[in-house]
Formats: structure tokens, C-alpha cells, sequence
């Protein structure tokens, strides 16, 4: 027993604990070395990397429209905004325009996705507080939209359905009608959230004024997303640097107001994204009403051989801004393709957060950041 | 038990075999006794766990094993046994092979005192429900015990949780133990259950309003000592892995696992003979039940079905709350918990000086509790009923591929690769 | 501001020390010398009209044949809705270049990331070791002449037929 | 005792029909490990989710892998994982089962050329069952954990315990831990 305190000083006395790669609370294989003083912690410092799978490399060897199927990994939760953000890069450097209706199918595949990875996302942060029959009913809700999305383009998880140019499989009427019927069912869903969990007096004395993050801070260290809107930035790229069919539609940005206790807390961020799953309803059930006829694909050929030049493009993900930097040298390849997603950044302020936290915090932090392995580590 | 022996000694036609001796194996042949009775129960519990969980997450839960699963804990419990034992090689070996033992035994002696009928006890001590505090306190050094001696730096903090959390927790629970000890006037777990009836207003849960809170206090009291959720942070999965037990594997683990449930049970069982009139019938008083053997099985079932209940609103708290972070449990205790049982049993005190002896306006009180009672019970049962009906959500896992009817209908199902059946109909058409 | 009015007010800021590629597809970016790399980032994101306050992203592109590294930074201001990248090389060979975490705090694990995978070290940076390969890898995975051991701690790393 | 398990044969009879009880309970009681690495760890919660419920078959997580049967590679595994999974699966107890889930788990899959994924998780450990896919549906990781189950059903449990063979697919490698 003589390795678990270590000797620093007259009275500093710390712990080194180990957390993760395997922990149940870390969502996948992050770890962090954890500062202790008993249950109160000095230090979170995180570890990434476990991983890591050179997806960034393996541009570089591939061609574009080969490098889709990829990008369905780099964020297994929402495959289908991966897509989108590559497609459109590639699009807007080689100016590929793509029909409306592909358009309005990427924005109800993508919503449907976003659904998708906040039923995740809401479930682990209940579980990780304990609770976990939401998490379960949100998995049941997850596995119709699996469904739907199955329907689709044949795939569960990794979708390559958002091809560059449009999409690859059209949605026929009776499918939209299916999507329908889960909205009105999920609608419900929403609502028993709220009369179930969200508010429950426990969970909000877990999260409320936990792990302040400010404007300033989320701002400096590149947070994005819900984990932005949270600290109270008014900024969704769907709305505020609009692509693909979204100007034309109608849908508000939920930010967080410190309902129960300060802006940027951790029940704020939990409640942002109960908050969105509405908008995302508002906006399929709008793209449904409004889809036109016509193409689901534009004139792309089979071999993609964008200009020389580069190009940043991004997409609001279920956390935040995907983006993504290729560099093109005017052949098949890409020369250099980078991956800028929410988690890495999200996972870099924990550092700067976690002092006086106590070790079920960082559950939380964890948890309500909603960082995920594939993303920090790509 | 004496009269047993000799009992057994004449009937049995025995008489060369030393009193002493038949004493002796009958008091292995009780304990064993119930030492079976507690593993079966808290073995039946972890399947009814798995079971109500399963329900109440929509899933179904074990139902492979024997009718409907019920023999799912045995299979359990067959394969923790053949597991490796492994012991890590940095712990202290004997402290860590003997921790589960101490669980185990804290836990199962208990079973000991537990009046399941009127003369189905094995041991009606005159300090009974004195002895179930003590003899239960044994768990803390047991659980504190496995997490420092497995070297692991979550098992000793789930080991230091658990100890701080279950001394904090035995002052309410003790206090409120108080309060019931005050009005019946002796420690003898029969004794208890003598004083009270088997009416609802006979209850010492209605007996006045103080008992009624006090009921309240020692439950989340208990649901404390018993580490479960929303205070089960010795072993908080997604904090600690697995907490004080994280290392220990195979029959140890079985120990902790199956001393948890009869915990679970052993704290209903209290409940049910503290406040809810263990084993009376109604309408039958316990001279008519000793002289019947058919009144006797009626109160032991009477008794099981109490703390069936108690048993089903712990595994229901288990899955729907969340749990609480550490320094919110104990201020829980210490700001709420212990002021309240000192208040409660100040009331019954007083109480008890304005009515000492049963009278009419004592039973008046009983009547107004039990009204309360009643009254809270059914605002609450209409509140679960109403949440059930205006969440509106249908249940079924797979309504996309049913019709507008509920019935099967392979035209709407969803398929995969929806497209490509299209333009495989197309092709079929053309030719 | 719109783009076209940034870099009229970026040029006017700087002065000569801007050089604005004008690539045929793509976005416009403003390369720097790699001296003034840390002032000029600083003075765009302190300067109140940029006040570009957000490294939306950070990296670096290896080119052989140029015998030079790029490293690139998306700059955004959500206050005035406008982006810039930044550019700068480095040799290959002594690859070191100025920190940014003073100014962004988001560059402390950007610049870890480009040290671990192309083997750039930054002055002065808070913390600077591997991210995301583990600490006894040998290597550089993003430069472009990296190859790739036989075997990692007796793991083979292709395939046994 | 190993003379009784060899060939005597009314003690192979009675430890066949104990066997085959010791197996009835191994085979139902098989608790996996809560452990994802990937892609595949999204189809591991679904199988543990309502629709295809794994505790109906009495498998149910563990977050330890001290109490775990099955270890799941549950998604694709790079250089810096591996130690840390051949770790976990030295820290189970016996008897264990390794699933190597999806491609990336199998060979290396779709990374198979990427410098910092390993392919195939029998490169460090030795696998009972490969589930193809990308990812595997829960059907799939169902029907693979029948398979292990089907496993369990032959062996012979009591004869395995006294013997102590090493398991021959165990590719043992010095300096990974």
C-alpha cells in the first residue's frame, strides 16, 4: 500500500489515480490521471490516443470518393455529418453543384443522425449520474431510427450514405411517411424526458453549478456546439453560416441560461441538447413537407480530380463544428486531409476545469462535454 | 429450544444419546437452515432484480434457464464457484480472502433474529432488533477490509465511502429504531410484532404522525446502510468500476453480491416488523394464529408478501433514480437525517407522556394517521397512473414494421436497402 | 466585415510583412515569416476590428519536395462573423517554431498534435510531448518519407499469411 | 483423480453427466465485459438494449474484468490499446473467452494499412470467435456469443481444470505488458 500515497511535501499529499483506458464512465477508451487529495481532485490530466487510427494518413493513399466510406469513422455517432463535411469540401473545390432534393434528404439523414447521437449522448450522461433506465428507453428509440436510416442506405452505424455530389439512395414516399410516424412518436419521447429525468432533483443537484465553463474560456479553447451554445455563445453554423437547404428552413437555437444555476454549467449543457432534439424534429418534419422531386445526385464522374488549392469545411454535428482541411495537389488524392472535431478541443479544457472538482464531477464533465474516443483521436 | 431437544430426544426414542449432543446438531441443523433460507432468498432476489429491471427498461431479463428463469441464480452462483480464484499479487492474502467472509457472515447471522412467523424464528433473542444492528455492523469492516486489501486505489476508495457512509447511516437508522422501541417497550423482535395488529391502523407505521415519519427516515436510512442507489457510491460502476469488490472474483464476489441482495431483503424484513405489523393476520389475534397450523402458514405467507413489497421498492428506486455525490450524502445525513430522528422521537416521547396507555382518543390518532396514509398512498398511485397514460409512447420495440392497426403487416415493414428493392421491382416488371 | 474587406484591413495592418496567395480554387490565406509568426497571430487576435479570438483550427502539411513545413491556422471572430488562415514554413530538418498557446489556449494540444505527428517543437510550450502515438513510437506518421516499424513490442505490424 | 478422468469408466460416466451440469451453468451465466474500443462498442450497448435483450440468455455486463467471462474486442485495436487489452485479459479469471467483433478486430479491416492499428486481434491474444462485419448488427454479436456457448457445451470442464493446458492459439509476446 505503500505506492497509493505519494510523498510530496510536509502537508501536499496527493493520489494518482488511474482512470480509463477501460472505465465504464469513459465513453470509449480515453484516460485520465487523475490529482487527488481523497475525493477532491487537484488535476485532471487526459491521455488520448487510444484510438488513434491514422485516418488523416490514410487520406493520403486513397482517392476522394474512396476516402467517403472512411469518414464514417472518424465520428461513429454521426457518420452522416463526416460525410457531409468531406463531400462539401470537395464540392466546393472542384464547384459541384448538388440537386435540392439531395439536400433536403442530407438534412433529414443528418437530423435523424443528430437524434440518434443525442439519445447517446443524453442516456450516458444519466448513466454516468446512475440512473440507467433512460439511457435503455433512449437506446429503444435509437434502434428506430436505426431503422430508418437501414431503410435508407443499408447500413446501421457507419452510413455512407452523403456521397459527394449529393447522395447515393433516394428515399421513396413511404419512407418520408415512416420518418413521419417516428417523429410524432419521438415528440412523446421528449416529453416524458423531461417529465422523467430532466428535471429530477437529484440530477440537477449533480450538475447544477458544477464545472463552470465561461464565454471566454469555451471561446479560447475552441469549444463548439452545444458544449458552446451552453456557456452561452449564440452560434450555430446551420444558422449563422448557412449551407445546403437550412437557410430555408425555420428552427430555433436552444442556449443555455443557467436554468438552475450558472451559464455554462453542466446541467445547462445536458439541457441544450434535450432542448435541440426538438429543433431536430421541427426540422425534419419542415424538410418532409418542402422535399422536391429531381435528382438525388449531381453530375460528378467517377474520377474526382479536384484543382490545386485547399479548402476549409465544417458542419454543425451533434457536437458542433466538424470540419475538415484538405489540400489538394490537382491529382486523385488528396495531399493532406485534417480533421477538426469537437471533442478534441472539448477534451483539452478538462485540464483547465477540473481543479476542486470531486471525482463524481469529472464523471459529469466527462459525460456533459460529450467527448467520444473516435473523435479526439481520429 | 431446550424443550425442543428433549422433545426430540422422547419422541424419537433417543434417550442414549446425551442432550448436549442432539442440542449441538440441532443448532447446526438451524443454522444451516437458514443459512439456506437467506441464500435462497437473496439468490431468488437477484433473478426478481434482473427481472423488474428487465420490465422496466422494456427488455425481458433472464428466461432461459428453468420456467420463466427461475433458476437463473443458481446458474450463477454455479459458475462464480468454478471461476479462478484469483487473489492480485500485490494485496495482503489473508485479509482479502477473509473480507467476503465477514459480509457474508454480518449479513446471514441476521437471518438468525428474523421472526418469518410466529414460531418460525430460530432464535427470538430478548435484545433482538439490538442484536440485528450490531451483528450487521460487521459489513462495514468487511466491505472496508476488501478495499484496502486489494490494493487498488477504487476499491479503497469504495472501501472508505462505504465505511464512512454506513456509520453515518447507522445513527438514523438506530434513532428511528429508537423511536419504535420507546412505544412498544421491549427489544424483542415477537415482542414487536405482539404490540402491533393486523389491521393497518394497528401498524406502527400509523400508530401517530411521528411513526409515520419515522418509517420514512429509516428506509432512506437503510437504503444507505444497503448501498443501493440513489446511495450506492462504494460501488458507483461508472465512478469507481466496481468499487470495494472491483478485484475479487469467482465465490468471493458471490459472497459480496449475494450478501447485498439479502441485505436488500434483510432491510425490508425489519421494516415489515417495525411498522407494518409482520406476520398478523388481520382479524386474527395471535393466540387464535398459534393454535392453527393453516393461520400460522397464512402469517409466515403474510410476512414474505410485506417484505416482497419492500423488496420490489428498493430494485424499483434502484432503476430510476440517479445516485447522489458523496458530499450531498452526508450532508444529507448530518443536516437532515439526524436532526429529524431526534425530533421524531422527541414527538413520540411526548407522545407517549399525553397518551400512555391505549384509549379512545389513541385509536382516534391511529385512525386520522392511517386516513393520512391512505390518502398520501392514492394521490401517489394516481400520479403514477396519470404519468403512465399522458406519456403516451408506445411500448412496442418494432411499430414501424407494423401496421396502422397493430397487427403485423409485411407491406409498411421497413427493409434494408429500400432502393435497391425498388429498382429490383422494376427490373422484375420490365421483364 | 466580409473576406475582401478583412484582407484590405489586414494589409493595411501589417504592412509589408502580408503575402496573400491567390489560389485558382479554394480559400485565400495570408502567409507570414516564421519570425514574425507568434506577433503577427498575437496582433490579430488582440487587434479590436479582427479580434479574432477563435483557432478553429490548427496544422500542419509537410512538403518534401519543398524541403519546408506548413503550418496553417483557421482563425475565426464569432463577434464580426469573419475567418483568416494564417500560414506559415519551417525547415524540415530544424523543424521549431513559436508557440501559440499564450494567445489560444485551444493551440496547447493543436501544437502537441503537430509535434507527435510531424515532429515540429514549439518554443515555450506548456507541455510538450506524444498525444496520440504512444511515447516509445519512433517516427513521425504525417511526414511524407515515414515508414513504418516491423514490429511493436513483438506485435507485428502486417499481416502473417 | 486423472486416472478417473482418463479412462475409468464409471467415473468418466459420472464426471461426463457433472460435466455436463458444470457446463449447463457456464453456459448460462456468460457475463461480457463492458469494453468497447470502437465503432463496434455502439452495436455491443444495442445488444445489451431492448430490442435484442443479451440478459435473456443470462449475459450480462460487468464492468470489472475480474468477474467478466467474455472479453469483447468490440472495434478496432491500435499498438497503444493492445497492451493495455492483453492486461485486461491477463486480469480475468479462468475460464475465459475472447470475441474478436467486426473487421477491424479480426484483421486490422478497413485500417488494415494504417501504421497505428493492429491487424487482427489474434496477433496478442487468443480468439475463440470471429464476428464479421462493419459493424456487426447485435444479431450478429448474439449468434457469436451462442457460438461460445456451443463451445462451453464440449468442453470437458472438470478434465480441463486438472490438466491446466495452456491454450495452444495463445500467442504469448514478451514486452507487451
Amino acid at each position: 500500500m505503500t505506492t497509493v500515497i505519494r510523498e510530496l511535501g510536509d502537508e501536499q499529499r496527493e493520489l494518482v489515480l488511474n482512470m480509463g483506458p477501460h472505465h465504464p464512465s469513459t465513453h470509449g477508451v480515453l484516460r485520465f490521471v487523475l490529482h487527488t487529495d481523497g475525493e477532491v481532485m487537484r488535476k485532471a490530466v487526459p491521455e488520448i490516443g487510444y484510438l488513434h487510427r491514422g485516418l488523416e494518413k490514410i487520406a493520403e493513399s486513397t482517392t476522394y470518393p474512396g476516402y467517403v466510406p472512411y469518414t464514417d469513422r472518424v465520428n461513429y455517432l454521426e457518420a452522416m455529418f463526416a460525410n457531409e463535411a468531406f463531400s462539401k469540401a470537395i464540392e466546393s473545390l472542384s464547384d459541384i453543384e448538388v440537386p435540392e432534393r439531395a439536400q433536403y434528404l442530407r438534412a433529414i439523414a443528418g437530423e435523424l443522425n443528430r437524434i440518434a447521437s443525442h439519445n447517446i449522448t443524453i442516456g450516458c450522461i444519466t448513466m454516468d449520474l446512475g440512473a440507467i433506465t433512460p439511457f435503455v428507453h433512449l437506446l429503444r428509440e435509437r434502434e428506430t431510427i436505426n431503422d430508418l436510416i437501414e431503410a435508407l442506405c443499408g447500413q446501421r452505424v457507419t452510413h455512407h450514405y452523403v456521397r459527394i455530389g449529393g447522395v447515393a439512395y433516394d428515399a421513396d414516399d413511404n419512407w418520408l411517411k415512416q420518418v413521419e410516424k417516428f417523429l410524432n412518436h419521438f415528440e412523446a419521447i421528449i416529453e416524458e424526458l423531461d417529465n422523467l429525468i430532466v428535471y429530477n432533483e437529484i440530477l440537477v443537484k449533480r450538475m447544477a453549478d458544477v464545472a463552470v465553463i465561461t464565454a471566454d474560456d469555451a471561446v479560447g479553447f475552441g469549444l463548439v456546439g452545444p458544449n458552446l451554445r451552453a456557456s452561452g455563445v449564440d452560434w450555430d453554423l446551420r444558422r449563422d453560416m448557412p449551407y445546403g437547404i437550412y437557410p430555408k428552413l425555420d428552427f430555433d437555437v436552444p442556449i443555455g441560461a443557467g436554468e438552475k444555476g450558472t451559464v455554462g454549467d453542466c446541467f445547462d449543457r445536458f439541457v441544450v441538447r434535450v432542448r435541440e432534439l426538438k429543433q431536430s424534429c421541427r426540422i425534419i418534419r419542415q424538410c418532409i413537407n418542402n422535399i422536391p422531386d429531381g435528382d438525388i445526385i449531381g453530375n460528378v464522374s467517377r474520377k474526382i480530380k479536384p484543382p490545386k488549392g485547399e479548402v476549409y469545411s465544417c458542419v454543425e454535428g451533434a457536437r458542433g463544428e466538424l470540419g475538415v482541411y484538405v489540400v489538394s495537389d490537382g491529382t486523385e488524392k488528396p495531399y493532406r486531409v485534417k480533421w477538426r472535431s469537437g471533442s478534441f478541443s472539448a477534451m483539452s479544457i478538462i485540464e483547465h476545469i477540473s481543479e476542486g472538482l470531486m471525482i463524481a464531477d469529472l464523471v459529469a464533465v466527462i459525460a456533459t462535454l460529450d467527448v467520444i474516443a473516435p473523435e479526439t483521436d481520429r | 429450544m431446550n424443550a425442543l431437544a428433549d422433545f426430540i430426544i422422547n419422541s424419537l426414542g433417543l434417550s442414549g444419546l446425551s442432550a448436549e449432543l442432539v442440542m449441538l446438531l440441532l443448532v447446526v441443523a438451524v443454522a444451516a437452515a437458514v443459512f439456506g433460507i437467506g441464500m435462497t432468498i437473496s439468490g431468488l432476489l437477484t433473478l426478481a432484480e434482473r427481472r423488474v429491471a428487465g420490465r422496466i427498461q422494456s427488455r425481458i431479463g433472464p428466461n432461459r434457464v428453468g420456467p420463466f428463469g427461475l433458476l437463473q441464480w443458481l446458474v450463477d452462483g454455479l459458475k462464480l464457484i468454478m471461476k479462478e480464484d484469483v487473489v492480485p499479487h500485490d494485496a495482503d492474502p489473508h485479509m482479502f480472502r477473509m473480507a467476503p467472509y465477514l459480509v457474508v457472515v454480518g449479513v446471514f447471522a441476521a437471518f438468525a433474529s428474523l421472526p418469518f412467523g410466529q414460531l418460525l424464528i430460530a432464535s427470538d433473542l430478548n435484545v433482538g432488533i439490538l442484536y440485528l444492528l450490531a451483528i450487521t455492523s460487521l459489513v462495514t469492516v468487511g466491505v472496508l477490509m476488501s478495499g484496502w486489501a486489494s490494493n487498488n486505489k477504487w476499491s479503497m476508495i469504495g472501501g472508505i465511502r462505504a465505511a464512512a457512509q454506513i456509520v453515518s447511516y447507522e445513527i438514523p437508522t438506530a434513532l428511528s429504531v429508537a423511536s419504535i422501541i420507546l412505544i412498544s417497550g421491549t427489544l424483542s423482535m415477537q415482542g414487536i410484532i405482539n404490540e402491533q395488529g393486523g389491521w393497518p391502523w394497528q401498524w406502527y407505521i400509523f400508530y401517530n404522525p411521528f411513526t409515520f415519519a419515522v418509517f420514512f427516515l429509516y428506509f432512506t436510512a437503510a437504503l444507505a446502510e444497503g448501498n443501493r442507489i440513489p446511495f450506492d457510491l462504494p460501488e458507483a460502476e461508472s465512478e469507481l468500476v466496481s468499487g470495494y469488490n472491483t478485484e475479487y472474483s469467482g465465490m468471493r464476489f458471490a459472497g459480496f453480491f449475494l450478501a447485498e441482495f439479502a441485505n436488500i431483503y434483510l432491510m425490508s424484513a425489519i421494516a415489515t416488523t417495525l411498522f407494518f405489523g409482520g406476520w398478523q393476520i388481520p382479524g386474527v389475534t395471535p393466540e387464535q394464529q398459534a393454535g392453527s397450523l393453516v393461520l400460522q402458514i397464512t402469517g409466515m405467507v403474510v410476512f414474505m408478501s410485506k417484505s416482497a413489497v419492500g423488496c420490489f421498492v428498493v430494485i424499483w428506486i434502484r432503476w430510476t433514480l440517479p445516485r447522489l455525490r458523496i458530499d450531498q450524502l452526508m450532508s444529507l445525513c448530518y443536516k437532515y437525517l439526524i436532526p429529524l430522528s431526534f425530533v421524531c422521537l422527541g414527538g413520540n416521547a411526548i407522545y407517549l407522556l399525553i397518551f400512555p396507555k391505549p384509549s379512545s382518543a389513541n385509536t382516534l390518532v391511529h385512525m386520522i394517521t392511517t386516513l393520512f396514509g391512505g390518502v398520501l398512498i392514492v394521490i401517489f398511485v394516481t400520479r403514477v397512473m396519470y404519468h403512465h397514460r399522458i406519456s403516451g409512447v408506445s411500448l412496442d420495440l418494432n411499430f414501424l414494421a407494423r401496421g396502422e392497426k397493430g397487427k403485423y403487416n409485411p407491406e409498411t415493414q421497413v427493409r434494408a436497402y429500400g432502393s435497391f428493392r425498388k429498382k429490383y421491382e422494376k427490373k422484375q416488371g420490365a421483364k | 466585415m466580409t473576406s475582401e474587406a478583412l484582407i484590405d484591413y489586414v494589409k493595411g495592418l501589417l504592412g509589408d510583412k502580408t503575402k496573400w496567395a491567390d489560389p485558382e480554387a479554394g480559400d485565400n490565406f495570408l502567409t507570414v515569416a516564421s519570425e514574425d509568426w507568434k506577433n503577427i497571430c498575437q496582433t490579430l487576435a488582440t487587434d479590436k476590428k479582427c479580434s479574432l479570438t477563435y483557432l478553429r483550427n490548427f496544422t500542419g502539411t509537410d512538403y518534401p519536395e519543398d524541403d519546408e513545413i506548413e503550418l496553417t491556422a483557421h482563425t475565426f471572430s464569432y463577434s464580426e462573423k469573419h475567418g483568416l488562415i494564417i500560414k506559415t514554413r519551417i525547415s524540415r530538418e530544424a523543424a521549431v517554431c513559436d508557440t501559440l498557446s499564450k494567445i489560444w489556449p485551444a493551440a496547447i494540444w493543436y501544437e502537441r498534435e503537430i509535434f507527435d505527428l510531424l515532429g515540429v517543437s514549439f518554443n515555450n510550450h506548456p507541455d510538450l510531448r506524444r498525444i496520440l502515438m504512444p511515447e516509445d513510437w519512433v517516427g513521425h506518421p504525417l511526414r511524407k518519407d515515414y515508414k513504418q516499424q516491423e514490429t511493436y513490442r513483438g506485435i507485428p505490424t502486417t499481416r502473417p499469411a | 483423480m486423472d486416472a478417473m478422468v482418463e479412462q475409468g469408466p464409471e467415473g468418466s460416466f459420472v464426471l461426463g453427466k457433472v460435466d455436463d451440469l458444470l457446463n449447463l451453468a457456464r453456459k448460462n451465466s456468460l457475463w461480457y465485459m463492458l469494453f468497447g474500443t470502437a465503432c463496434c462498442a455502439i452495436e455491443l450497448m444495442q445488444t445489451g438494449g431492448p430490442r435484442s435483450d443479451a440478459d435473456r440468455f443470462g449475459m450480462v455486463f460487468r464492468a470489472t474484468p475480474r468477474q467478466s467471462d467474455t472479453l469483447i474486442l468490440a472495434g478496432t485495436i491500435t499498438y497503444k490499446m493492445a497492451s493495455r487489452i492483453r492486461l485486461l485479459y491477463e486480469q480475468m479469471a479462468e475460464p475465459k473467452y475472447v470475441i474478436a467483433m467486426g473487421s477491424c478486430a479480426n484483421t486490422g479491416g478497413l485500417f488494415q494499412e494504417s501504421y497505428a492499428v493492429v491487424n487482427g486481434g489474434d496477433l496478442f491474444l487468443p480468439v475463440d470467435v470471429y464476428i464479421p462485419g462493419c459493424p456487426p448488427r447485435s444479431e450478429s454479436l448474439i449468434e457469436g456469443l451462442m457460438l461460445i456457448q456451443q463451445k462451453i457445451e464440449k468442453e470437458p470442464w472438470l478434465k480441463k481444470a486438472w490438466t491446466n493446458t495452456k491454450n495452444p492459439k495463445d500467442p504469448q509476446i514478451e514486452g507487451l505488458l
